[in-house]
C-alpha cells in the first residue's frame, strides 16, 4: 500500500543522535515526474496555478506586505490565493525579505515539509544579493544558494500589487509548466544541502525534513 | 470389677469428673517422678474426657435415653443430679475438644508448673459441671470452680499487666457470682428446690419483689458473666493480655458453660426475653462497632468473642420468642460450634503468631499455611460458606424474615459486616508483604491444633448442609475442585493452568448441562466465556499460588449460580463467589487494600440479597426461586434485592470499590472481573426482574427508580472515565457505566428493553473481554498503566490496536458493529415507555463514552512512541487468542443480529410475550427499524470505495512512510517523544466545564462513613478506662438498670 | 425495746445481711486499695452469707434433726430449713477459696509493681 | 537630580555626569562598585525599571563600557551608568538577581561581546546565533563584510553606494547636494 | 433482486454527485457572501473544486501509518454513509436511498463514524495539535449533542416515529405543519445544537487555524486532504438535508432542497460572522445551559401537545 524507498537511498542524517536517528525518516527525497499524459498535466498545472496555498510563515519584514493581500484593497482570494496554516498543506512559500541564518534552518525545514509540487517566492531585494545586510553576519546573501526558487519580487519592499501581479506571473509560470523547484531541489539535493551546511553550524535535524 | 468399673464409671459422663480429679491428683506426683510421664496423663485424661463425651452422645445420637447422675443415688430435690442429653453431649464434646487442643496449643506454658495441668483440668471439669449440672447451687459451685481455676491460672502469669487484669477479671465475676448467690438463695426461698427442673416446673411461685429481684438476680449474673456491653472492659482486658490458651479457654469454654447454663434457666426468664434480646443485640452490634478502632489483636478477638456471645444469645432469645425450638440446634448450635472453634482458633492462632498490632501481622505474609488458617478462621467467623455459622445464620434470618423482625435481621447483618469489615482488614494486614519485618517462625507443629479446628469447621459446615434442603454435590464441587486444584499447586503452571481450565469446563458443563432459558444463556456467557478468558490466563507462566485453584473456584461457583433452584443455594454459591473473587484480587501485588472494599461492598450487596431472600420467605414460605413471584411483598422483596445486585455491579453511588479492585486485580483477572464476574449481578437482576419485576402489583415505582440508577451509572461512570490517567481505571469506570445501561434495560420491565439488556451483557462481555485482555498484553509489555507514560504503540502492536478499536467501536455503539443494536433497542424500549429523561440521559452518556474511547485509542496506540518501548513485541498470541474469537463473535452478531436475538426473545418469551417483528432482515419496532446486514453491507461499501479511490490515487504519488518526529512543529523540530504525546490531563477542557461533576463525592461519603463509624466506635468505647473498680461499678448499675428496665420493686 | 424484741431473729439478720452487702459493695467501690477492695469483697460476701442463713430460718424452730422432739408429720413447719445452712457451708468454702486467690494476686501485683492502687493499673483499656 | 549625582558622586565616586537631554543623566561608576549602585537605585532611588542593558566597544582604549539604563517612573528620570570594564575575557557581575529579565540581556551580550555574567541562567546557550564559530561578531575586531562574502557568498552585479551621494544623485538632481 | 439494487446503487451515487456538488457550491457560495460582506470579491465558484482538485494533483505524500491512511477513508465513509441513511426527497424513489436500512436513530450514530475514524488517523500522525483539536472538537461534541438529543426526542414523541420519511410525511400539507411552526422549542433547541454542529465561530475552537494550527487535519495533505474536504462538503449538506428533514418540512423537490437548506446555512453564517470564537469549556457551558434548557422545555411541549 505504502511504497517506501529503498534502503540504499538513506541519508546519513549525521546531526542527529543515534537515539534521534530512529524517530526521524532518513530517506532520501524523490524527483516525480510530470503525468505521462499531457492534457492531464496541463490540467493538473491548471489546478495548482488556481489554487495557491501560502505558508503562513513570516519570515522576514516583507511578512507585513502579505497580509494586505487578503484585504478588500487586493482580495488575493480572487486568484485562489489562500493562507494555510501547516507546511503539508501549502504550496506557496513566500520568503518575506531578509533571512538571518537562524531563520533559514527554519524556512529550509518547512520547506522540505511541504509537498510537491511547492513554489518559491523571494520577496524583496535581500533574498537575491542581501540588499542592505550584504554584509550582515548574519544574513544570507543569495538564497537560491539555499533553496530553488520560482519567482523574485524585489523592491525594498514590494507594494502588495507588486505581489499581487508577481502571483500572477508564478501562475502564468505554473501554467506553463515551468515551476520545477521541488525536482530541482531533489536533483542537485547534495549541492544545496552543502550550501546549507555550510552556513548552518548546529545542523540538529536530519539532512531531509519529511 | 475393674472392667465393670470402667464400663459404669469411666465411660459415663460421671467419668469426666473421674479424670479429672483423678489425673489433677496423679500429674503432681508423676510430675515428681517424670515430667514427661505428667504430661501423658494431663493430655491422656483430656482426650478421655473428649472420648467419654463424644461415645455418650453418639449412643445418646443413636436412640439412647439421656442419662441423668444421681449422687448418692438419691433422687433430685434430696440431692444434686447431672444430666447428659442431646444438648449437653453436643457442648461437652465441643468445650473438650476445644480444650484438648487448647491444652496442646498451651502445653509450652502449661508444662512449667505441675499445678498448672491441675488447673487446667479442673477448669475444664467446671465448665462440663456447667453443663450437665441440674441443681442451681451446683451450677453456683461450677460456676465458682471454674472462676477460681481461671483465676489461679492468670495468677501464675508474674507479668504485673496480666495481673492486673486479672485483678480487675476477679472482682468483676465475684461480685456477678454474690448476685448469683444471692438469686439462688432467694428463689430457694420461694419454690423451696434448688433442682432445675423443679424450679422450672413450679415457676409460678416464684412471684413478687423477692421473685423478681431472684430471677434477675440469676439472669443478670449470667449475662454479666457472658460480658455484655458496656459492663465487659473486665472481660477484653483478659483476653487482651492473658496467655492465648487461657484466654481461649475463657472465651469460648467458660463463656460456652455460662451461655448453657443461661440456655437451662431460660424457661425462667420468659418475662425478661425483650430485655435480653436488647442486651445481647446492643452487645453484638456495639462491640462490632468499637472493634472497628482497635488494633491490638487479642483484645480485637474479645471484642469479636463478645459479639459472638451476644449473637448466640441473641439468636436464642429470638427463637425462644419465635417458639421455633427445633432450630435451636441447627442456629444457636451452628453459631455455637462455629464460635467455639473459630475463636479459640484464632486466639491460639496470636498465640503462635506473637504480635500484638494486627498491622505487624504482615510477618506471615510469606507463610501460606497460617494465613489459609487465618482466612478460613474469619470466614467462618463472619459465616461465609460452607461454615457451620452460614447454615446458622440463614436459618436465623429466614426465620427472622418469616417473623417479620426485619430490625433484628438488620442487627444481625450489620454486626456482621461490621465484623467483616475489621476481621478483613487484619487479614489486609496480614497479607501485605513488608519487607521491613521479620518474618515470623515457628514450628510446623504449632499451628496443629489450629489446623485442627479449621478441619472440624468445614467437616461440621459439609455435615449441615447435609440436613439443608441443598444440593450438596452440585453445591459443593467448586470447592471440591478448588481443594483439588490447591493440592497440585506446586506442579509447574503449565500443568496447573491445563488442570484449572479442564476441571472448569467439566464441572461447568456437568453443573449446567441442563439447564434452560435464562439461564442457559448466562450459562454459556459466565461458563463458556469465562472459559474463554482463563485461557489468556496461560500468558503467564510464574507460579501465582492459589490463583488457578481459586479461579475454578470462582467459575464454578457461577455455574453452580446457575444452577441454583432455591434461594439458598444462590446465596450460597453468591458468598462462595464473592469470597473466591475476593481472595483473587488479593493475590495481585497493590489488590489487598481494593480486595477490601471490594469484599466489604460485595458483603453489603450480598446482605441485601440474604434479607430480600427472608422477605420472600416469610412471604411464601418456601426458598424457591421459583416461588419468588408469588410473594405478596413484592416490592420489598425486588428492592432488597435489586439493590443488592446493583451493589455488586457497582451502581451509581456505591461505585467506588470497582475502579480500585479492577484496576489492581491481576490483569488477565480484570477481564474475568469485567467481562465475567459482574454478569452474575445481571443475571440476579434479571431472574428477580422476571419473577418479580412484571408483575403487574409491584408498582413502577421501584423499576423506575431503578432506570434511574442505572442511568445516572452510566452518565457518571462514563464522565469519571473521562478523567482517568490509569487505563485499567478508565476502563474500569467504563465497565461501570456500560452496566448501567444494562440496569436500565432490565428495569424498562418490557420484552424490548430485556432483550436489549441480554444484548447488551452479551456485547459487553465480548468488548470487554477484548479490552481487559489487550489491556494485560499491553501492561505486560510496557509494564505501565497510565497511559501518559505509553504512546505509539500502534507500530509496534498493530494486532492489539485493530482489536482495541474493533472493542472500542462495538461499545460505542457506532453502526455497524454490536453496539449499535443494544443502543437503539435501548432507545427504542425507553421511548416506548415514556422514560424520555433517562433516554435523553443515555444519549448524552454514549456521547460521553466517545471522549474516554478515543483517549484509550489515542493516549496509548497513536501519538508519540516513547524511546525505551521502541522495542516492544506484539502481545503475547495467547492472550489474542481468546480476542480473535471473541471479534469473530462480534462481528457475526453485527451482521447478523438474529443469531443472537432469537435465542434471547426465545428465552424471555415465558416471561413477556415476544415483541420482536423481523421484516425480512430487519428488526422493527413502533417507532423505527433496523436492517443490521443491510447496514453493515452498505457501510463496507461506502467503506470500500473511497478506499480504493485512495488506492489508486497514491499509484500516482510518491508516499514516503515517515517516523514519529516528522511531523510539523511550528517550524521547529520535537526534542522527546515525552514533550510531543499530548496525553496527560488530556481533558482538561472537560474539567474546567463540568469537571465539577465528578468530584469524588461518593468516595467523600463514603469516607465520612468510615469516619463516622470510627467515631462512634471510639465514643461507645469510653466505658473501657481500664480501671477495675469503674468495671465493678458498671456491673453494679446493670443489675439496677436491669432491674429497673424490668418493672422494677414497684410492680 | 419490743420492737427489735417483736422483729424476727431472721429478719434482722437479713436486714443485716443485706446491709453488708451494701457495705461491702460501697468498699470494693470506693476504696482504690486493692487489699481494701478484698475486704469489701469479704463483707460482701458475709453478707451474702447471712441472707442466706435468714431464709431458710423457721421462727422458734429447732435444730433440723428427725427424731422424737420432731415428728415428721410437723417437720416443715417446726424444723429450720437445713438446706441453706448446708449451703452456707459449702459457699463459705468456696468464698474463701476467691478471697485467697484475691490476695495471693494482689500480692504478686504488688511484688511486679510496688503499688496496690487499682487505679494505676488502668494501662489496657479502650 | 542633581542632588541624587552629588550624593551618588560621594558615595560611590560617580564621574563624568553627564545631562544629555532633559531627563536622561548618564555617569561612570568603578566597575567594583557597579553592583552595589544599581541596588541602591532599584531600592532606595526609585529606579525600578531596568530598560536595557548594551555594551560599547572602546576597542582603542582597550575596554568595553557596559551601559546599564534605568528609568525612575515616578520622576521620568533615566539614568545610565556606564561601567567600564577590559576587553579581554574580563567577567562583570550579573544583575539578574535585581531584575529577572537581566539574563537575557547578558546572554546576549556573551554572545555579541563575549563578555561573560558568572551565575547567569542560561548564559552559553545560542541567542540569535546559533552554532556560532567565530569570534563574537561584534566585536570591532570582527571583520563582517569579510566573513559575509566568505560564508554567504557574493553575488556578482551588486553596486554599492554610499546613500547620501547616491540620493544627491537619484533623488535631488537638480540641488547639487549643498543644501547642508 | 440484483437488477433492483443496481438501481437503487445507481440511484444512491446520483444522489451523492447531486449534495456532494450541492456542497462544494453552497461552500464557495457562503464565502463570496462573506466577502461581500467584508467588500471583497472572494472566490470564484469552481475554488472549492480545483482546491480538491489540486490536493488530488500533489505528488508527494507522507504517510505516518495505517491508520493515517485510513483516517480519511473513515471520515469520507462517514459521510456517505451518512447519507446513504438520510431520504434526500420526499416522495421521490431516486432520492430516497438505502433509509430503509435504519431511521433517524442510524442516522445520528453513524455520524461519529466519520469522526472516529478520523480522529484515529489524525492521532497516527503523532502531532500534539492533532489530539488537542480531537479533543476539543469531542467535548464541544457531548455537549451539543444533549439539546441535539432532547430535541430529537422531542420530535419522535410529537410524530410518534423514528422514521425520517415518516417524520417528513408528516409535515407535508402546507408551512403550517412543519416541525418550525409546530414544534418551534425543538426546534429552536436543535437549531443551537446546529450551530456547534457546523463548526463555525463561535464553536470553531477545535479546528481554528488561529488556535492550533487548524486542529486535527494538520498532518492531513494531497490526497487525504482532498478527501476531507469533499466529506466536509458532503457531510455538511448532509446535516442540511437531515435538519430541513426534521424541522423544516422537507423538500418534495431540488429547488426546495436547495433553498431551504441555504437558509438553514445561512443562520450557522451569520451567526459565525457576528459572534467571536468561544473557549471550548465556555462552549460547552453554554450548551448546557440556555440550550439545554430549551431542549428540556421541548420534550415538556411535546408531551403537553400528545396529551391535549
Amino acid at each position: 500500500m505504502i511504497k517506501s524507498l529503498s534502503t540504499e537511498d538513506t541519508l546519513e542524517n549525521s546531526g542527529l543522535s543515534a537515539e534521534e536517528q530512529q524517530l526521524f525518516c532518513n530517506a532520501r527525497p524523490k524527483a516525480y515526474e510530470p503525468y505521462p499524459i499531457k492534457a492531464v498535466e496541463d490540467f493538473a498545472n491548471w489546478a495548482r496555478a488556481n489554487s495557491l496555498w501560502i505558508l503562513a510563515f513570516g519570515t522576514g519584514c516583507g511578512a507585513i506586505e502579505l497580509r494586505p493581500l487578503m484585504t478588500a484593497r487586493f482580495d488575493a482570494n480572487r486568484f485562489g490565493v489562500a493562507g494555510r496554516p501547516t507546511p503539508r498543506q501549502s504550496s506557496v512559500f513566500v520568503i518575506g525579505g531578509y533571512a538571518s541564518v537562524k531563520t533559514l534552518k527554519r524556512i529550509i525545514r518547512s520547506y522540505e515539509q511541504m509537498q510537491g509540487p511547492k513554489f518559491v517566492i523571494c520577496l524583496g531585494i535581500c533574498p537575491v544579493n542581501g540588499g542592505m545586510y550584504f554584509d550582515s553576519y548574519n544574513t544570507i546573501n543569495q538564497f537560491d544558494l539555499y533553496l530553488p526558487v520560482d519567482l523574485y519580487i524585489t523592491g525594498c519592499m514590494p507594494r502588495p500589487e507588486v505581489l499581487v501581479a508577481g502571483i500572477m506571473e508564478l501562475q502564468k509560470k505554473i501554467k506553463q509548466g515551468r515551476c520545477d523547484g521541488a525536482n530541482r531541489y531533489v536533483e542537485n539535493f547534495d549541492w544545496y544541502k552543502a550550501n546549507q551546511k555550510k552556513v548552518i553550524k548546529n545542523w540538529d535535524m536530519p539532512d531531509y525534513n519529511w | 470389677m475393674v472392667a465393670a468399673f470402667f464400663t459404669d464409671v469411666m465411660l459415663q459422663p460421671l467419668g469426666i469428673y473421674v479424670l479429672a480429679l483423678g489425673a489433677g491428683f496423679l500429674v503432681p506426683l508423676f510430675d515428681r517422678a517424670h515430667r514427661g510421664s505428667a504430661m501423658l496423663v494431663f493430655m491422656g485424661s483430656l482426650a478421655g474426657m473428649v472420648a467419654i463425651a463424644a461415645l455418650n452422645l453418639y449412643a445418646i445420637i443413636n436412640g439412647a435415653a439421656v442419662i441423668d447422675i444421681e449422687t448418692a443415688g438419691i433422687a433430685p430435690p434430696f440431692a444434686i443430679n447431672l444430666r447428659f442429653g442431646l444438648f449437653e453431649g453436643g457442648v461437652v464434646l465441643a468445650v473438650n475438644i476445644a480444650a484438648l487442643l487448647g491444652a496442646w496449643h498451651y502445653l509450652p506454658s502449661l508444662k512449667q508448673h505441675a499445678s498448672a495441668l491441675l488447673l487446667y483440668l479442673i477448669l475444664v471439669m467446671g465448665i462440663n459441671g456447667m453443663v450437665m449440672t441440674r441443681d442451681l447451687f451446683n451450677l453456683f459451685i461450677f460456676i465458682e470452680i471454674t472462676s477460681i481455676a481461671t483465676y489461679a491460672l492468670i495468677g501464675m502469669e508474674r507479668t504485673g499487666t496480666v495481673l492486673a487484669a486479672g485483678f480487675k477479671y476477679i472482682i468483676a465475676t465475684s461480685v456477678a457470682t454474690a448476685f448469683f448467690l444471692l438469686g439462688t438463695i432467694f428463689i430457694y426461698y420461694q419454690v423451696g428446690t434448688l433442682n432445675i427442673d423443679d424450679i422450672i416446673s413450679h415457676g409460678a411461685l416464684i412471684h413478687g419483689p423477692i421473685g423478681l429481684i431472684a430471677t434477675l438476680f440469676v439472669l443478670t449474673s449470667l449475662l454479666i458473666e457472658l460480658k455484655p456491653y458496656p459492663a465487659n472492659g473486665w472481660g477484653l482486658d483478659v483476653y487482651e493480655t492473658a496467655n492465648s490458651g487461657i484466654a481461649s479457654l475463657i472465651s469460648v469454654g467458660v463463656s460456652a458453660g455460662v451461655f448453657f447454663a443461661l440456655f437451662k434457666l431460660l424457661p425462667l426468664m420468659d418475662a425478661y426475653l425483650d430485655s435480653i434480646a436488647v442486651v445481647a443485640g446492643a452487645t453484638f452490634l456495639l462491640s462490632n462497632i468499637i472493634g472497628l478502632k482497635q488494633h491490638n489483636a487479642k483484645r480485637l478477638l474479645g471484642y469479636s468473642s463478645i459479639g459472638q456471645m451476644g449473637l448466640l444469645t441473641l439468636a436464642l432469645v429470638l427463637l425462644e420468642q419465635l417458639d421455633a425450638g427445633a432450630q435451636i440446634a441447627l442456629v444457636v448450635g451452628g453459631l455455637f460450634v462455629n464460635h467455639l472453634l473459630a475463636k479459640a482458633g484464632l486466639f491460639w492462632l496470636a498465640g503462635i503468631v506473637d504480635r500484638t498490632n494486627i498491622k505487624d501481622w504482615a510477618s506471615i505474609a510469606r507463610r501460606p499455611e497460617l494465613l489459609i488458617l487465618l482466612g478460613l478462621m474469619f470466614a467462618a467467623l463472619i459465616g461465609l460458606p460452607p461454615f457451620p455459622g452460614f447454615w446458622a445464620k440463614w436459618e436465623l434470618v429466614m426465620l427472622l424474615g418469616s417473623a417479620d423482625q426485619y430490625g433484628w435481621i438488620l442487627l444481625v447483618l450489620l454486626g456482621s459486616l461490621l465484623e467483616a469489615a475489621y476481621l478483613f482488614r487484619w487479614f489486609s494486614h496480614a497479607r501485605k508483604r513488608d519487607d521491613e519485618l521479620t518474618e515470623h517462625v515457628c514450628s510446623f507443629w504449632q499451628p496443629a491444633p489450629v489446623a485442627i479446628a479449621a478441619a472440624l469447621l468445614v467437616a461440621i459446615g459439609f455435615g449441615m448442609a447435609g440436613t439443608m434442603d441443598l444440593d450438596v454435590p452440585a453445591m459443593f464441587l467448586p470447592l471440591l475442585a478448588g481443594f483439588g486444584l490447591w493440592l497440585i499447586d506446586g506442579l509447574p503452571a503449565r500443568v496447573k493452568q491445563l488442570a484449572m481450565l479442564l476441571a472448569v469446563a467439566a464441572g461447568g458443563y456437568w453443573l449446567t448441562q441442563e439447564l434452560t432459558g435464562i439461564n442457559q444463556l448466562f450459562s454459556y456467557l459466565l461458563v463458556a466465556g469465562g472459559l474463554l478468558i482463563s485461557i489468556a490466563t496461560i500468558y503467564r507462566n510464574d507460579v501465582r499460588n492459589g490463583f488457578y485453584p481459586l479461579l475454578a473456584v470462582l467459575l464454578l461457583s457461577l455455574a453452580a449460580l446457575l444452577r441454583a433452584s432455591t434461594t439458598l443455594e444462590f446465596f450460597f454459591s453468591w458468598e462462595l463467589m464473592t469470597l473466591s473473587s475476593y481472595l483473587l484480587i488479593t493475590l495481585a501485588r497493590a489488590g489487598i487494600k481494593p480486595a477490601l472494599a471490594y469484599l466489604l461492598f460485595s458483603l453489603g450487596s450480598a446482605y441485601f440479597i440474604f434479607a430480600g431472600f427472608a422477605a420472600a420467605f416469610a412471604s411464601t414460605g418456601s426458598i424457591l426461586l421459583a416461588d419468588l413471584g408469588n410473594v405478596s411483598s413484592p416490592g420489598l422483596v425486588f428492592s432488597l434485592l435489586a439493590a443488592g445486585f446493583v451493589i455488586k455491579m457497582g451502581g451509581f453511588g456505591v461505585h467506588i470499590w470497582l475502579p480500585d479492585a479492577y484496576a489492581e486485580a491481576d490483569d488477565d483477572f480484570t477481564a474475568m472481573l469485567s467481562a465475567v464476574v459482574s454478569k452474575a449481578g445481571i443475571f440476579g437482576l434479571v431472574i428477580i426482574a422476571a419473577q418479580l419485576g412484571i408483575r403487574s402489583d409491584i408498582g413502577l415505582d421501584p423499576a423506575y427508580v431503578l432506570g434511574w440508577i442505572g442511568i445516572l451509572t452510566a452518565t457518571f461512570g462514563a464522565l469519571m472515565a473521562v478523567f482517568q490517567e490509569d487505563i485499567k481505571r478508565l476502563v474500569a469506570y467504563s465497565s461501570m457505566g456500560q452496566l448501567g445501561y444494562i440496569v436500565t434495560g432490565v428495569a424498562l420491565m418490557s420484552h424490548l428493553g430485556w432483550v436489549s439488556a441480554l444484548y447488551l451483557t452479551v456485547n459487553h462481555f465480548l468488548f470487554k473481554g477484548i479490552l481487559f485482555l489487550s489491556i494485560a498484553g499491553i501492561v505486560l509489555r510496557t509494564n505501565e498503566r497510565l497511559m501518559y507514560k505509553m504512546g505509539g504503540l500502534i507500530k509496534n502492536m498493530p494486532v492489539t490496536f485493530v482489536f482495541t478499536m474493533i472493542a472500542i467501536i462495538a461499545m460505542s455503539g457506532v453502526p455497524p458493529l454490536t453496539g449499535f443494536g443494544g443502543k437503539w433497542m435501548l432507545f427504542n424500549a425507553l421511548m416506548e415507555k415514556g422514560w424520555y429523561w433517562i433516554a435523553a440521559l443515555a444519549f448524552f452518556s454514549s456521547a460521553v463514552a466517545f471522549l474516554y474511547m478515543f483517549r484509550l485509542l489515542q493516549t496509548v496506540f497513536l501519538g508519540q512512541r516513547k524511546l525505551e518501548h521502541a522495542k516492544l513485541r506484539e502481545a503475547p498470541a495467547i492472550l489474542l487468542v481468546p480476542q480473535v474469537v471473541m471479534i469473530a463473535a462480534i462481528m457475526a452478531i453485527s451482521a447478523y443480529p438474529k443469531l443472537l436475538l432469537d435465542p434471547l426473545s426465545a428465552a424471555i418469551n415465558p416471561w413477556i410475550a415476544n415483541t420482536l417483528v423481523w421484516d425480512g432482515f430487519a428488526l422493527q419496532t413502533h417507532y423505527g427499524y433496523w436492517n443490521a446486514p443491510l447496514i453493515m453491507a452498505i457501510v463496507g461499501g461506502v467503506w470500500m470505495v473511497p478506499l480504493i479511490i485512495l488506492l489508486l490515487v497514491s499509484l500516482t504519488m510518491k508516499i514516503q512512510k515517515v517516523e514519529q518526529f516528522n511531523i510539523v512543529y511550528a517550524a521547529e523540530r520535537p526534542h522527546r517523544p515525552e514533550d510531543t504525546h499530548f496525553a496527560y490531563n488530556f481533558f482538561a477542557h472537560y474539567d474546567r466545564a463540568i469537571g465539577f461533576l465528578v468530584r469524588p463525592r461518593a468516595t467523600a461519603f463514603w469516607n465520612a462513613v468510615i469516619e463516622w463509624s470510627h467515631t462512634l466506635g471510639s465514643s461507645l468505647r469510653v466505658f473501657y478506662n481500664g480501671n477495675g473498680q469503674t468495671y465493678a461499678l458498671f456491673i453494679l448499675m446493670y443489675f439496677v438498670a436491669m432491674v429497673l428496665f424490668n418493672g422494677g420493686l414497684g410492680s | 425495746m419490743s420492737l427489735i424484741a417483736d422483729t424476727p431473729i431472721s429478719l434482722i439478720v437479713l436486714c443485716s445481711g443485706l446491709a453488708l452487702v451494701l457495705i461491702g459493695l460501697w468498699g470494693m467501690l470506693t476504696q482504690r486499695n486493692m487489699i481494701r477492695m478484698i475486704v469489701g469483697f469479704s463483707l460482701t460476701d458475709t453478707g451474702v452469707h447471712m441472707v442466706m442463713v435468714s431464709i431458710g430460718y423457721v421462727t422458734g424452730g429447732t435444730a433440723p434433726i428427725i427424731n422424737d422432739a420432731v415428728p415428721i408429720a410437723e417437720a416443715a413447719s417446726r424444723v429450720v430449713d437445713p438446706v441453706p445452712s448446708a449451703l452456707v457451708l459449702t459457699a463459705i468454702v468456696i468464698g474463701l477459696g476467691v478471697t485467697a486467690v484475691m490476695l495471693s494476686v494482689a500480692i504478686r501485683i504488688y511484688k511486679a509493681r510496688r503499688t496496690l492502687m487499682i487505679d494505676e493499673c488502668t494501662e489496657s483499656k479502650w | 537630580m542633581n542632588e541624587l549625582t552629588n550624593r551618588l558622586k560621594v558615595d560611590f565616586d560617580a564621574s563624568e555626569i553627564t545631562e544629555r537631554k532633559p531627563g536622561l543623566t548618564t555617569l561612570k561608576v568603578a566597575k567594583d562598585k557597579a553592583e552595589t549602585l544599581i541596588r541602591e537605585l532599584r531600592d532606595r532611588e526609585g529606579f525600578t525599571h531596568l530598560n536595557f542593558m548594551t555594551c560599547i566597544d572602546y576597542i582603542e582604549d582597550g575596554i568595553f563600557t557596559l551601559v546599564y539604563m534605568l528609568h525612575n517612573y515616578e520622576q521620568k528620570q533615566t539614568l545610565g551608568i556606564h561601567v567600564d570594564i577590559g576587553r579581554d575575557g574580563e567577567e562583570m557581575v550579573s544583575i539578574h538577581h535585581l531584575w529577572a529579565q537581566a539574563w537575557t540581556y547578558q546572554r546576549e551580550l556573551r554572545e555579541a561581546y563575549g563578555i561573560r555574567f558568572p551565575g547567569s541562567p542560561r548564559l552559553d546557550e545560542d541567542f540569535v546565533l546559533e552554532g556560532w564559530d567565530q569570534i563574537p561578531p561584534m566585536r570591532r575586531e570582527f571583520d563582517t563584510q569579510k566573513f559575509s562574502e566568505e560564508r554567504f557568498g557574493h553575488r556578482e552585479g551588486r553596486q554599492s553606494e554610499v546613500p547620501r551621494d547616491h540620493m544627491k544623485v537619484t533623488l535631488y538632481p537638480n540641488r547639487g547636494g549643498d543644501e547642508q | 433482486m440484483i437488477a433492483e439494487w443496481t438501481g437503487k446503487i445507481a440511484n444512491f451515487a446520483l444522489t451523492l454527485l447531486i449534495v456532494t456538488a450541492y456542497g462544494l457550491f453552497m461552500t464557495a457560495f457562503i464565502e463570496r457572501i462573506i466577502a461581500k460582506v467584508q467588500g471583497r470579491i472572494g472566490i470564484p465558484y469552481w475554488q472549492p473544486v480545483i482546491n480538491i482538485l489540486k490536493n488530488f494533483f500533489k505528488r508527494t505524500a507522507v504517510s505516518h501509518g495505517y491508520m493515517f491512511y485510513l483516517g480519511p477513508v473513515f471520515r469520507i465513509a462517514g459521510g456517505i454513509g451518512t447519507l446513504a441513511f438520510i431520504p434526500v426527497i420526499y416522495g421521490s424513489e431516486t432520492f430516497s436511498n438505502f433509509s430503509m436500512a435504519g431511521d433517524l436513530f442510524l442516522v445520528i450514530y453513524f455520524m461519529f463514524f466519520g469522526q472516529l475514524g478520523m480522529a484515529l488517523g489524525a492521532g497516527e500522525s503523532g502531532h500534539p495539535y492533532s489530539a488537542i483539536g480531537i479533543a476539543r472538537g469531542l467535548s464541544q461534541m457531548t455537549a451539543y449533542e444533549v439539546p441535539f438529543a432532547l430535541a430529537v426526542i422531542s420530535i419522535v414523541i410529537q410524530y410518534d416515529t423514528l422514521s425520517i420519511t415518516e417524520i417528513v410525511a408528516a409535515q407535508q400539507g402546507g408551512w403550517q405543519n412543519w416541525t418550525v411552526f409546530t414544534n418551534w422549542v425543538a426546534t429552536l433547541a436543535a437549531m443551537l445544537a446546529f450551530l456547534g454542529m457546523t463548526g463555525y465561530s463561535p464553536f470553531d475552537i477545535f479546528l481554528a487555524p488561529q488556535e492550533i494550527p487548524i486542529g486535527p487535519p494538520t498532518e492531513f495533505h494531497s490526497a487525504y486532504l482532498s478527501f476531507m474536504s469533499l466529506n466536509r462538503a458532503l457531510f455538511g449538506a448532509t446535516k442540511l438535508v437531515l435538519f430541513m428533514n426534521l424541522f423544516f418540512g422537507g423538500a418534495t423537490g431540488l429547488i426546495e432542497l436547495m433553498i431551504k437548506t441555504w437558509l438553514i446555512y445561512m443562520v450557522a453564517i451569520v451567526v459565525g460572522v457576528a459572534f467571536p470564537r468561544f473557549r471550548v469549556d465556555q462552549a460547552i457551558r453554554f450548551f448546557f445551559k440556555i440550550p439545554t434548557l430549551i431542549g428540556i422545555m421541548s420534550i415538556v411541549y411535546a408531551q403537553m401537545m400528545l396529551t391535549s
